[in-house]
């Protein structure tokens, strides 16, 4: 059975280490908050300009003044800081936020990553994403394996437009656990439970490098 | 010397047609609203306008598009906005786009006297294409420069009549960078105090960036993704 | 995951002969007294100390220097330092002086992620023999490189437990850009405090540089140049 | 009469404009705040890191962390702000500072300075000298005409090491008032009391430019 949002979330969870500074990009990234482990500190940061979220709001308790990069209403925990908009990409740039989540429409066999413009369709902007996934150390990437129309995500090269270059070191989709390899191609670590390695092998059109033994996700 | 303006309509003057203008906040937050207002009610048009989003349909910098007073916008990310969708498409709107932090340090750099600098973001993609590339310590970098703005408009929390500034919360964002980098800077802030009011430990922008300070009539600080949990 | 540790003894662990350290402060103001204090009772020595000034001969860093544990000084201004002066024209110590902005700005950029920027000061001087220039809009500029420092060394006046911190007046200085760069940053605060008793609005370093954090046992803080005017 | 160093500082002192931010260097410089023209506002920012100084403090209100660039202690003014060392030469390098006052060994009649090292002798070092001189756009160097040994410091050419090229603007010295014009030379501007242009001429290496008519320093 392939993994749901949550799934992923939480398999993304796993990667997190006692006092790491995390980045969640919105959508799928964001529910990684959810399932931090128990006994572990994990302060998340928004490029807009805090560190030390909280959960959200209850409703009567939204400060407009108070938001995260995707324009929600948040709050913060005790030990909370605001900073500006230099300063927190200083942070992200200067490799103080040690992992970064994102989404992504396409990766490629060498890590890099295309998630912020279709040709021929609206352009909303890369945001902060440029910045990201040019500055982490460890990024992974939280998405589904194959898009809407069926075809894989993880390819031999980008087709669309690139946010960033030989960056990717870990994907989490529905189907599977992958690393990029160094030396290119996707090495693929766990398969969900129920999902065969020829299941992901056919869905994935770039090198995948399957070791002796592939283990099932756990979560 | 004062500093301090009467209004909003007073604040802006100087502004032209065709000019480039900065405007602080991230989405609705923390944007200065009394003088987009202001700007809206002026036949000011051709406006380049570096921000680091444009606003929504009815409010923000959305207001200028509706009423076409803007050509060009530099932006990081555009959002969920109809008729600047449709500017664009037509062609009448040129848009820009530029990775946030290099927007964020490009802002800070025209302010701080540094002509260009180094980043990694957008190495690689199209954001780098016909710019200067080096490497550094095994990683590759793409060169930027900084901006050349006349004007300036941040929105504050508290200022002084000398021009120092405090921000609240995640409303800080690029409103500091972009008050260092105007070569006249408007604040407008919520609440407006004598000089020696504020602890001057605490203050975000010292009063030496701001040229021209006024308590804003209203804000109405929109929120754009309203989101609860349950109780 | 904890960053408070009970000493200065045991904040410096990792610091090794011959490492490159930066320390905050410029004169006497704002220097980490107490970590200063708990090297020079190290055997440690031939180190590079990146630092605005070199302190006097009985206090700050010139304490280091009467133990011949520096070997090189990378700083703004040495001021009056007999025994750094003789160590430094019998050849001892080695001395690379930078402009103050200069050093401001390659401290930071070293903490932002910025390899490189360019900046006017020192062009046609001998501080820009060797290195790039460059024209940019009819004014000539020198390219400026980033530091690498393992261990940064700052004092601030109040943290807490998540790092965060806030200096007092002018004994911010170099601090919160040193704590920007240090691949491990120390801070020593005369008083700490539990996370949430600092308002996250007025913190001027996040607490995401700072990696160990303590009280400090004493701080003496001595004035340079006491200069007084009449009542 | 030449002018002593409060004579200097008071000529300095009308240059200044309401509503100017100013740096002053150690030295002479320090003198021009003492003589601030009645009913106008300057602010004194110090490369340390404030913005607003005030007088120095009364005995017993000395505070340590409250010094200027000289290391001496001072006080602040209403409005006043502290901030880093970064921010504190973006101020400087970005030109927001509009008036830098600084001494200086050697000036050329081209606007070059020499004001921080004399080869042969102990270096201290330059501190924030460079960054003024390279940023400021109205540079005023205040200094005696002549060394101890007599000769002139308005020189061709310098011969120390330079702290900055091509950026001095106005001179104020102990016996005139020159500016250096855009073409290379002093423009004698003014004399000092009692001073004669032969005097002048006879003190400046470095080509002297005078008008049909040049004035009297009035104080």
């Amino acid at each position: 059975m392939a993994l749901d949002k949550n799934g992923i979330a939480k398999r993304i969870a796993k990667e997190l280490k006692d006092g790491y500074y995390v980045n969640l990009g919105i959508g799928i990234p964001t529910l990684v908050a959810n399932h931090v482990p128990e006994g572990m500190t994990v302060e998340f940061q928004s490029e807009n300009g805090v560190l030390g979220m909280g959960p959200f709001p209850v409703e009567g308790e939204e400060d407009a003044d108070l938001i995260n990069a995707g324009k929600q209403t948040i709050t913060v925990k005790d030990g909370a800081s605001f900073f500006d908009s230099a300063m927190s990409f200083a942070m992200i740039r200067g490799q103080h936020v040690q992992l970064t989540v994102l989404g992504a429409m396409e990766v490629s066999e060498n890590g890099d990553i295309a998630n912020w413009k279709i040709p021929g369709k609206m352009v909303k902007g890369m945001g902060g994403a440029m910045d990201l996934v040019a500055s982490a150390e460890n990024i992974i990437v939280a998405m589904t394996h194959t898009n809407k129309a069926g075809e894989s995500k993880l390819l031999k090269s980008c087709s669309l437009p690139l946010t960033g270059v030989g960056c990717v070191k870990k994907i989490v989709t529905d189907l599977a656990v992958l690393e990029v390899s160094p030396d290119g191609g996707f090495i693929l670590l766990e398969v969900a439970p129920g999902v065969t390695v020829e299941e992901v092998k056919s869905k994935t059109e770039g090198k995948l490098i399957v070791p002796d033994n592939v283990s099932e996700v756990a979560l | 010397m004062n500093k301090v303006v009467n209004s909003a309509e007073e604040a802006i003057k100087g502004i032209e047609s065709g000019m480039t203008l900065m405007l602080g906040g991230f989405g609705l937050c923390g944007i200065p609203e009394n003088c987009i207002e202001a700007l809206t009610k002026t036949d000011i048009s051709g406006l380049t306008c570096i921000s680091n989003n444009a606003g929504v349909d009815d409010f923000g910098l959305g207001l200028l598009l509706q009423k076409k007073q803007i050509k060009k916008m530099i932006s990081s990310y555009v959002g969920e906005n109809k008729e600047f969708e449709r500017q664009m498409l037509s062609g009448e709107l040129d848009v820009e786009l530029i990775p946030q932090g290099t927007l964020a340090e490009r802002c800070r750099a025209t302010g701080a006297g540094i002509p260009a600098f180094f980043t990694p973001a957008g190495y690689g993609t199209e954001v780098a294409e016909g710019k200067e590339t080096r490497e550094f310590n095994g990683k590759m970098y793409v060169m930027e420069h900084a901006f050349d703005a006349p004007f300036a408009i941040v929105k504050a929390w508290k200022g002084d009549t000398e021009g120092n500034l405090i921000f609240k919360a995640t409303a800080r964002n690029f409103n500091p960078l972009m008050a260092m980098a105007g070569k006249i800077t408007i604040a407008e802030v919520e609440e407006l105090v004598p000089a020696g009011e504020l602890d001057p430990n605490a203050i975000h922008t010292p009063g030496i960036f701001v040229q021209r300070i006024f308590q804003g009539e209203k804000f109405e600080k929109r929120i754009e993704q309203r989101t609860t949990r349950q109780a």
